[in-house]
């Protein structure tokens, strides 16, 4: 397969609303980070996703509200990109009522929300995975032309759920996209000293199922790359696996202060920052200007900074609520 | 009324609530073309075909989380994990995974899934083919637990475990498979929750699950010849407990004696027990007596197994505790 | 004596014992460069090498495999499991194989492995970060299980675990990590199956188990307050369980509260409390109260985390119960 | 790495001795069946090598005595292969105090005896994997120039345990050879409804090991890549992988007719008979003769039969000795 180099303005998508997206998740991930660590409002643990927002946005933009999303802890970017309501997701993680998970989640569990197409956020490394290939299986079973996008990190390739759910989709040829997002380290491992092969790719295919890299940084790249897979799952004919290469501007959790990590290599992708490579191409190509930025960040800011307050404002659930939870009751 | 066996019945409610549903599939390893290891499964590939009825690789993982990713996506699979041994394998999905997924998601998830397996407890296989751990499932809130005792509960009781809409894992006794019972014809149900008592007597209550009720009966009919009037109840259910069908028994006999196939450490049986203890305990007129397996894994000798293993005999012996003298 | 963190009691343990043994070796996530997530392997890897410390990759299966291999051949592996939830990937190993090796090898083989692990309820972490299950392991016979709640027993029960010649499940509390604790210098072990009376008394026998014990003292102090006067006994090993120490003191106080953070159905508390009731229940005088987690998975907000977990205010509450008087 | 066409009488081992090793297993196994179906004396599950004779007596003629050998449940051949004793062997097959693990393991664990090099079989798929790599890892360690070979079929390939151990045991370096029986059956299901990879050895590959694909119904293919492969392992330089492709003779289980199997597949299969081929070979090239076979034959014969013998008067443990073997006491 291969992906056509269309210019940005021939796009079926607007590039300013990706840029917008992209600034949603950083903006909200800065203002996670100061909440955290500035202001010690959060606690618990949080995954930002700085530094990867071209994945979730290029992928999603290519996904219709009705697809489904399923990820991990590290989802605050896939919920945003999906289209959930900020508001909601911001009061998650302040463990709020209000919360898409009525505060029961937190951050690692943030994007789950049916109605927007997120249907599960795990906080155990690959487990979603497998269950990626049952919601595939559902959609193939029902005939309906909906895509499955299961989104994992390169950690997650060691997992024995992989394992088994990547040869279980294969084999069952379930309409799926498994997005790698390798951004070479877990937790404060780098990729060389957990995976034996010589690449996530190359691991992928010998599922025997089509396999493509792609700049993670680069969001027109991923979401060309995206366009024509989600198309080719719509079809409900097998797999597709992408490894988004990419990196983790901060430490793996909101606390980390990844020291673990060769400066020059963070220097160097960080030289990768995938808004501002997209920024200046806007810029470029004259879609966009410095004073139009500024106007989208603020914004942005402001969304976020509502989110916050209403967060702040909302109730946190009642004790006696809880058990409701646990079991559905007719 | 018709006899049938134990696999019959599960097999027909399968297969019932199959026609009944279409959103209803099978799925592990070997139910379907082979038809099951032990043929629960037989004959539902050729009438609902390959698209409900689906061979596993050997990826117990892979079962269990494209079950909850099924269910997820509007589909009620019924899963087969071969022995309850390897559910092991599984544990993070169906516990951690299944079982939380509607309380951490603040209630939008629903996730209805059966998760059938059996333990071969008494057929010979060794340490790793026989176990029987229904406390661990129980310990874990978000997931029901069944485990029937004759073909009649087996079916009902499999029928509305499809029906829930909560994950739920129904745990069959290997050696029961071919036991026969009454199975009418006419379709039926058994709730959820509701213990059975499978004989009436006033002396003493015999709390028995699985496999041990038969054995349980077996006890009752040597003490009724001695002169004792057990009651013999069944819980069926494991999660939720049907614990008042219990209290008001044993507010009537005073005296209890609980029997189960697992290991005693942390047992189903220690909680009954302590359920008891905490709401009848004026009404004890003895300790409550526990019988179960010994502290050791399953000797693979068919002998020592046999003396591995709850039986009628243990259960006599235990009463005894309980009235002081000898039966 | 000097006071350090429970963090840094482990840590010199299996620093010491590293010294003492070359066959040890520590595996697991992130235990080696990083020094582990919650430092308790730190400085392991400059000090003896990247032989003898092993980072892995995310796969708990294999952490447990190899360990099991390891000991097989003739090595002494500590493996670190991040979160207890994460051994549930690995149960098949724990639980089917090593726990059973020995038995079903006819005692052929020696097991000699600690795993390490640690449960974080109390730190916000959520429905599958928090989970804390001991009750399954102390169900499956060939494995013992610790669980401390001082810097002191930390450092001398993982010492004596590591020179068990059978498996071991050490598990630890996240939130004592930063506790402090006296401890001396010189070298000690602690015996595993001797539980601990931290606190004597002669009104009411408290049992807690690892976080819950600093709990129970704050409980019985205020205890102390309205006259009450609580013996505080900590079991320290699970597995084998020290009831005897236990029946002393529950014989003398005639009542009794067993406190833990697992979910009450199944879990530690049931068992202790029936082996009470098997062998003291003519010395009880009330019911046994059990202050446990409610049937709920951890919810994440930390205000209603706050509510689900065992306090002292609910142990004090529980213990109006035994007493039939508000406290 | 070439595997060179020696003639029989330069190998390193006696070709006699190949043959009575494989008849060995072949009488042992027929006698199990009878014991089985014939005589219902013996009860349980069992796992019959029939057919498959030519992979353990290979490989393990390639080891020495204190080479590690870990396998599964279908562990009779194995077991014999590497020596041990085949009168402890049947006694555990009834469960009797005599048998290699007193009765308690059965024919599923038979093949424990670490005495032979025997370190562990289970009855759990794919289980072995990982601890093979902890195996291998301890020799690693403490510098022994053992060799570790791990036994597993083609089903075990789709475990989540397969995977961890393999990246493992490659990530690691780890002296160990991976041996897979690739006898197309996982119960009675076929390896392509179970596989997505195009073979094993492609999966295999792909956790960047050598790999190799050999005949295993010939002994002498066998052996020979063995004897390489074992020699690259003891100078403790990482992992090795086989793919032996091979058939059962007989069913799954002792009781299995294995009817799902097309009459064509197995016939054609049938006709190679590993013992028959090599008994034919060394008839051809004159190391043996019609006579000398005969006696082989009732040779082995008459020492299984003793071995039932032993089994059959040997007493059962006793109860309370159970409790003593949960733990080690000092
Ligand atoms: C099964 C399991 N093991 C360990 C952990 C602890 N853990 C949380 S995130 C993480 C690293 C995951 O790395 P990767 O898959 O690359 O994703 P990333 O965090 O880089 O997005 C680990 C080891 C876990 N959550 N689940
Ligand atoms: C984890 C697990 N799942 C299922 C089983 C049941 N089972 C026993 S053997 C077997 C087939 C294994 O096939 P393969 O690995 O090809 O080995 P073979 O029996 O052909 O030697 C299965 C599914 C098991 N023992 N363990
Ligand atoms: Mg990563
Ligand atoms: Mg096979």
């Amino acid at each position: 397969m291969e992906i056509k180099n269309i210019p940005l303005n021939e796009l079926d998508v607007e590039p300013i609303n990706l840029l917008k997206k992209m600034l949603q998740i950083r903006k909200f991930e800065e203002k996670i980070e100061e909440l955290f660590l500035v202001k010690g409002t959060l606690i618990g643990p949080a995954h930002l996703y700085l530094g990867q927002e071209a994945i979730a946005v290029g992928i999603c933009s290519a996904l219709k509200k009705d697809d489904y999303v399923i990820t991990s802890y590290r989802c605050h970017g896939h919920a945003i990109a999906k289209g959930v309501n900020i508001k909601k997701l911001m009061a998650e993680m302040f463990g709020k009522e209000t919360g898409t998970c009525k505060g029961l989640g937190g951050s690692m569990h943030a994007a789950i929300s049916p109605e927007d197409g997120l249907i599960y956020a795990t906080a155990i490394v690959g487990s979603q995975i497998p269950i990626a290939a049952g919601l595939a299986l559902s959609n193939k079973y029902l005939n309906r032309k909906i895509a499955t996008v299961c989104f994992f990190g390169d950690g997650a390739v060691n997992t024995g759920a992989f394992h088994e759910g990547m040869n279980l989709a294969s084999l069952w040829k379930l309409p799926v996209l498994y997005v790698c997002e390798n951004n070479l380290y877990a937790e404060f491992t780098h990729i060389t000293r957990s995976l034996s092969s010589k690449s996530i790719a190359e691991r992928a295919a010998s599922y025997n199922m089509k396999v493509f890299i792609v700049d993670g940084n680069d969001v027109i790249s991923v979401y060309k790359v995206a366009k024509d897979c989600i198309e080719k799952i719509r079809n409900l004919n097998g797999p597709i696996f992408i490894e988004a290469r990419t990196y983790r501007m901060k430490g793996h959790g909101v606390y980390d202060q990844a020291k673990y990590r060769d400066p020059n290599e963070v220097n160097e992708w960080l030289q990768r920052d995938p808004i501002r490579i997209f920024k200046e191409k806007l810029i470029k190509e004259k879609l966009l200007d410095e004073e139009g930025y500024k106007k989208l960040e603020r914004e942005v800011i402001n969304e976020v900074e509502d989110a916050v307050r209403f967060a702040e404002e909302s109730k946190v659930l009642e004790f006696n609520e809880l058990e409701k939870l646990v079991y559905f009751e007719k | 009324m018709r006899e049938i066996t134990f696999v019959e019945a599960l097999r027909e409610a399968i297969k019932e609530e199959m026609k009944r549903d279409e959103k209803i599939i099978v799925l592990g390893e070997d139910v379907g073309r082979y038809g099951g290891v032990y043929k629960v499964t037989q004959g539902l590939i050729e009438e609902f075909g390959e698209q409900r009825v689906l061979d596993t690789p050997i990826s117990e993982i892979a079962i269990i989380g494209a079950a909850a990713g099924a269910a997820l996506g509007g589909l009620k699979p019924i899963a087969e994990i071969m022995y309850m041994d390897f559910a092991m394998i599984a544990l993070d999905q169906i516990v951690t995974q299944i079982a939380k997924m509607r309380f951490m998601s603040g209630g939008q998830l629903k996730i209805p899934i059966v998760i059938r397996t059996q333990y071969s407890l008494g057929r010979a296989h060794g340490s790793q083919h026989s176990q029987f751990f229904p406390s661990w499932f129980v310990n874990s809130p978000g997931i029901k637990v069944v485990s029937p005792s004759t073909p009649y509960d087996a079916k009902g009781l499999l029928k509305s475990s499809i029906r829930e809409e909560n994950p739920v894992l129904f745990i069959e006794s290997g050696v029961l498979y071919r036991t026969k019972g009454n199975v009418p014809e006419e379709e039926y149900t058994i709730p959820l929750g509701k213990a059975d008592i499978k004989k009436k007597g006033d002396d003493i209550t015999i709390i028995a699950v699985s496999r041990c009720l038969n054995e349980a009966i077996k006890a009752s009919n040597i003490l009724e010849e001695k002169g004792i009037s057990a009651e013999v109840i069944d819980p069926r259910t494991l999660i939720p407990l049907d614990i008042n069908t219990i209290l008001s028994s044993v507010k009537k006999t005073g005296k209890v004696v609980i029997v189960a196939d697992d290991v005693k450490f942390c047992s189903i049986t220690s909680e009954i027990a302590m359920q008891i203890i905490e709401n009848a305990f004026d009404y004890l007129d003895g300790p409550i007596v526990r019988i179960t397996s010994p502290p050791l894994p399953v000797p693979f000798s068919p002998e020592l197994e046999k003396m591995y293993m709850v039986d009628e005999n243990k259960i006599i012996k235990g009463i005894q505790q309980n009235f002081g003298y000898k039966i």
